[in-house]
């Protein structure tokens, strides 16, 4: 029998990740843009909404969480192509902490949708500003099968490879953080750099900043609706997100005023999101400290590689896509390898074999699967990508042309303008 | 007639209004500009890199006025205007050669105030 | 006894369709329109929140779902005039697929206020840029007697005359959807075209689609919560309403590819916009090959209508109310005779005489009721509000000036500007 | 046990008031101010978030709602010092008319953080466009300690000095309106007044709008989630709180329309807000016809003190914290006692010893009550706030240079722009 | 070749532009500026705050032209802009030295067309 | 003294400003017009509308500089603007008669510098 009350808090999860997408990661990344290219930032992320939905109820879902498979531990079947044979009522084969009490089966698809939808919307921030509309829309399509379903399923489907070595991998730092960090890493070292790069203001930091907060009011649901209940592993998940975020941007903005005179707003929100992404894969295994000490950390690491160590390797990750979400999402998958805390979900009998149990806590062996993951959904991600990218440079191409990307990508790639002039 | 062009700190608009108003010249046409100028401008931040675009917020003001107003006009744009730094800005003196007032259709002179 | 669960899930979904209403309606439109205003968009929006609020509270529920009635199926009495005798622990005498589980009788009454406060503000984006906002105001008021409470009652109250015919509405085809696109034919005819009519490019797309996106958020609230339950059904809607926004937000801008050489950001809004509209009837009741068919469908029809149809009949539906929400609306409420699948339904119990079952599984009969309720709204909608605004025109006007107009409403009717020009 | 079904509408309440301060309050003051100024305004809310999130979960929390106290009835003590001792699957302590179905004691911890988040950001609106950000950060921090705390323990712990004696305050008409409103009033007299002060436009409505609309929107979480259980008492709660807003922004624009010619939409905006701070501390206690009532009052009265006697004391309380909160909050405590409603509370079995009845439906006692927590209140918040300031002032000092003034706060504190001039 | 520089009420731009096309005169730049003029324009109300920035939004149009086209060029501004009440703004003509069509780096007269 | 304005592609400013700098030419005041020219612009397309609205967004340049400078600058502004397609702008040159530096009060050639 479906529990309303969990399968309402996972659909409104499901909702609040949809939020992340468009508006909250078009405005953060469009606000950044210049203004001849706000839309292009924008429709990357719809795009990716529109098209991963559609793949994902048809086929996706099933290659990803599918208990047969056809590569074993890497990718599920055709089981549940079209959806076949998933009635409403039926409960979903998958929980976390509340077996007993399950969503519908159709919600986790949605949820799991959600996940696919926000992903590779968060690799577009590396190629902003100078990628054809085309070519990023076949990466996305191409990318779904061939780097994000694998990584799905090795972390989360039944039978997944690092699911049965007990990797905790909460709400996705592996499958989402690393997974877009890298690719958006690989995708801006084959791109290139903009043509006349040199620091621009953002257009509209107001935007940004909404972007940031709603983006922060969505991780709730992206983290503590991974749970699968709302219950109280969901109520710690939700406050743990709410403490690193809250640190890491207080570091971030903190290193500002230290280092360059003055907090800055971009500087808060870079940081808050960067606490965001390291406790993705913690929400729901870290105690308070552990969150604290995570949210500390993601906001010096990031502040350091976006700040320091960019500009001087000189890759042109737009909008720091590697910088914060695959730095971050390799710290918090590491260290939820140190700061899992039974305390946290010993309470709701859950075990993945190694008790849910962090280094800190006396169970070192953890953290040699976390390790194991990161590693792979680094290279994973970041071959896959490359790869990806290399075909693409060599058939369709990848970029538009210099005069293009000096007119803008909103009118050049979309016959349109963000904004008039005169009324 | 003369039209004079001042390119001023955006910060200082309310006082120059304040000292033409007080010289008695009222009719002002303002704008927005990017100026490049001698003030060197480093002060925005974004993500640790610093905003070397050297085109600085300005704004500017077109005034049309009669021959004897040019003096006290420009000496109320100064009196407004300066604050002795760099970035202060300039004043530009043109010949104007007709002046039209559409309300009424007079012509020169009288067109301007 | 109220289902606090089921309780949670329709409260939320109220505050999700106050939301699509302002801002996500309102940046939505507003965005489209010129800087002059955008405020008086906003502000017809924002006037239908409030005024409507207030008038369901007082005496519009009760008109529109008391089961005693003044003209029996058409409409209720004065039974819960100001809530009279409302507990707030009384449990919905409405439920859906959870009769054994109800929400709280207010909630029921919040959840469907707030479908009364959106429909007018859906018709205002036919008459923006020029009408007087006395007169829309003046609109809304009556109208929401005269125009939508009738139809909500046929179609969603016990004793309504389609309701007892099994209509199959599940989140208003008819009541919102239908009505609002009709009346806003009606309602641009009699207005007349914008003075200055040309193509005018809208003054923040970045605003058009930030609404878009929190429209797509709001509207699985919209239909879902329809349901009056956080069960599968839900589960179900929400993820067909998702996958019918997908399909037709890719056939839009497909459209646009290939007809106009560039995928545009405003198509797939709109896009987007008509797959929700058209999903809107048929989302608790059909599978996934009924919404990816009913998504395309809207995506094409409502592009051939908006993009052809309209420019050359010239009237002028400023931001396309009957276009996107008229037209799909009827292929929704149509397509629900024909999609709606046992599949989905059965599982509940749920029975409404004719089996929730459409004509593609072999219940013909389905069909005639919803092309009968179809008709009925389409007549009554435009008939209705056809003859308010001729009233209206003869007593208070309906137009400001054409200096007003060519000053912008915004100054002109409410003494603000939107923004400044320097700062 | 705790119930999922309240537990989610908590958690999901609380991510609302998070919306609430981000984006949501941003917009609302951030359009209001000059452009040069709005990432200063954004940041003063941002910068709260982040600071008391942290503050809170180490130890604001125990301060306030520990049963064991430093100070009876006035402050707690530090029992759950970093959350010591908190299992995820605790049930809260606390608990309002569901004490069978509490929710996760984390999620109690959560809810309250976010309104101790949200209080300063209100009191910003009275120090914007001239106030140093540190002193407004080292304002913040103390006052969360020496003002907030107190007032919070006072009014909703266990122990608490007006908890004890009965005082209705659903969701903070004491804690944050009347607090934050004469926390306002003190700031914006000891700061004084902007150099060049005279109306200037605000720097874009759109986004006041968008802030005002999603306040509503978030409100809903705010007052309704207070009653820790998504009960018919929650639906109540939010029904009431649409209505007093929507009774309030009738008002406001409608003394707009008679006195000033044109109804305005910041003017319905206004409204709006009084109405939802009016409601507060009666939401989950009054009925419809107590709802209206406050509505309209609190239109008229934050009329009057916003647009005339503002303007005659000269006081430059920048963005109307004091006159909107303060006067409402005060409104709404002491209408609480008047239209306190056994007929909403009673189904509940909830009993405060005067069985939440007001002084109309025939219990003058509760009004003492109210009458003394609002006075006590309304001191507390003021002198506190002020001895704060003053403070400030001698040490650190308050204001931003008149050459900083004018240059704008986002470049001299924050070196950032919020817009660009050309793309 | 003169300059004319026009200020002209929001408003009236799409008339004054078809006034213009039908005078033959094809090549226009427009901005948007704030006028201080003879208007009084106390019209925005915010929160019962009656907006006394002098400052209204103003269209200004830069056209130059040969000197055979000043007349013609000055009078549809005229007919397009003029309602006859304070604000229609003013016109203001100026001795032009040399134009150089970038394109094709022609210069003179030739140029400006 | 002269006074340049050159309407040009906005896509063409870095250029420009780079072939300025080179000629040793920095001191300049950029705003964001729209102009009608012989380009025809349509481009945008709304819900299958094409924005026939003829107004482009171009950049303009408003460059004072003292008689010898005239030649360079010109010349640098071609080399930064020209792309040889309709549209790319033009440069006006006029008679400067005063320039005043508001910091220093400095009049005239010293002060354009
Ligand atoms: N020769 C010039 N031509 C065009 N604009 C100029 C010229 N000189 C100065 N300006 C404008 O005036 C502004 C202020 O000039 P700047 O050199 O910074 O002032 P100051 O002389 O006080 O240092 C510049 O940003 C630019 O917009
Ligand atoms: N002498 C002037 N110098 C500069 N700008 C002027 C001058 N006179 C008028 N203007 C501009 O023209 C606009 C309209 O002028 P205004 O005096 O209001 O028109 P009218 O003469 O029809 O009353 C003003 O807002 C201002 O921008
Ligand atoms: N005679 C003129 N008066 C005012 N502005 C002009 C004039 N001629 C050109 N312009 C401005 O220069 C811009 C470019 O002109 P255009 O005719 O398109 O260039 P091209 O000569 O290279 O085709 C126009 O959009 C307009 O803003």
């Amino acid at each position: 029998m479906i529990n309303n009350a969990n399968n309402a808090w996972v659909l409104l999860s499901a909702a609040l990740i949809l939020f992340m997408t468009v508006p909250a990661l078009g405005l953060f990344y469009g606000g950044l843009v210049k203004r001849k290219n706000v839309l292009s930032v924008l429709m990357q992320s719809f795009a990716s909404l529109i098209v991963v939905s559609l793949l994902w109820v048809i086929v996706g879902y099933s290659l990803a969480f599918s208990p047969t498979e056809l590569i074993p531990g890497v990718i599920g079947d055709f089981r549940w192509f079209f959806l076949n044979g998933i009635a409403p009522n039926d409960p979903s084969p998958y929980t976390v902490s509340a077996p007993n009490a399950p969503v519908a089966h159709l919600s986790f698809v949605l949820f799991q949708c959600m996940f696919a939808v926000i992903t590779p919307a968060v690799v577009s921030g590396a190629v902003a500003e100078r990628m054809k509309f085309s070519s990023f829309l076949a990466f996305s399509v191409i990318w779904l099968f061939v780097v994000y379903i694998p990584l799905a399923h090795m972390a989360w489907s039944r039978n997944g490879l690092f699911a049965k070595m007990g990797l905790m991998d909460y709400a996705g730092g592996t499958v989402v953080e690393i997974n877009s960090g890298f690719s958006a890493l690989a995708a801006a070292l084959l791109l290139g750099r903009r043509t006349k790069l040199k620091p621009v203001p953002p257009h509209n930091l107001t935007f940004t900043l909404t972007g940031a907060a709603m983006l922060w009011f969505g991780w709730f649901g992206f983290n503590a609706g991974s749970g699968l209940a709302a219950d109280g592993l969901a109520s710690s998940a939700v406050l743990m997100t709410n403490t690193a975020a809250a640190a890491a941007a207080l570091v971030w903005a903190g290193l500002d005023w230290f280092l360059q005179k003055k907090p800055t707003i971009l500087g808060a929100a870079s940081g808050a999101v960067a606490g965001l992404v390291v406790i993705t894969p913690a929400a729901g295994f870290v105690s308070l400290p552990g969150a604290l000490l995570l949210g500390f950390a993601a906001g010096a690491v990031c502040y350091v590689f976006v700040v320091v160590i960019k500009n001087k390797l000189g890759y042109d990750d737009s909008l720091d896509a590697f910088g914060v979400h695959g730095i971050a999402g390799v710290l918090g998958t590491v260290g939820t390898g140190l700061f899992a805390a039974p305390f946290i979900t010993r309470p709701f009998g859950m075990n993945n074999g190694n008790g849910f149990t962090g280094l800190f806590f006396g169970n070192p062996s953890a953290l040699g699967v976390q390790v194991l993951a990161t590693f792979t959904a680094m290279l994973w991600a970041f071959a896959g990508t490359f790869v990806i990218f290399l075909v693409l440079k060599k058939t369709m191409g990848l970029r538009v042309t210099p005069k293009e990307e000096a007119i803008g990508l909103d009118i050049t790639q979309h016959n349109e303008r963000a904004y008039t002039v005169i009324e | 007639m003369k039209l004079i062009v001042a390119i001023i700190q955006p910060f200082r608009l309310e006082e120059v209004k304040e000292a033409l108003y007080a010289a008695d010249v009222q009719l002002i046409t303002v704008s927005e500009v990017l100026g490049h100028g001698r003030q060197g401008g480093v002060t925005e931040v974004y993500r640790g890199n610093k905003e070397t675009g050297n085109l600085l917020r300005k704004i500017r003001l077109e005034i049309a006025v009669n021959d004897e107003y040019v003096d006290k006009t420009i000496r109320a744009i100064i009196d407004g205007a300066k604050t002795g730094e760099l970035g202060d800005g300039k004043i530009f003196v043109y010949q104007l050669e007709d002046c039209i007032r559409i309300r009424t259709e007079e012509r020169g002179p009288a067109a301007i105030g």
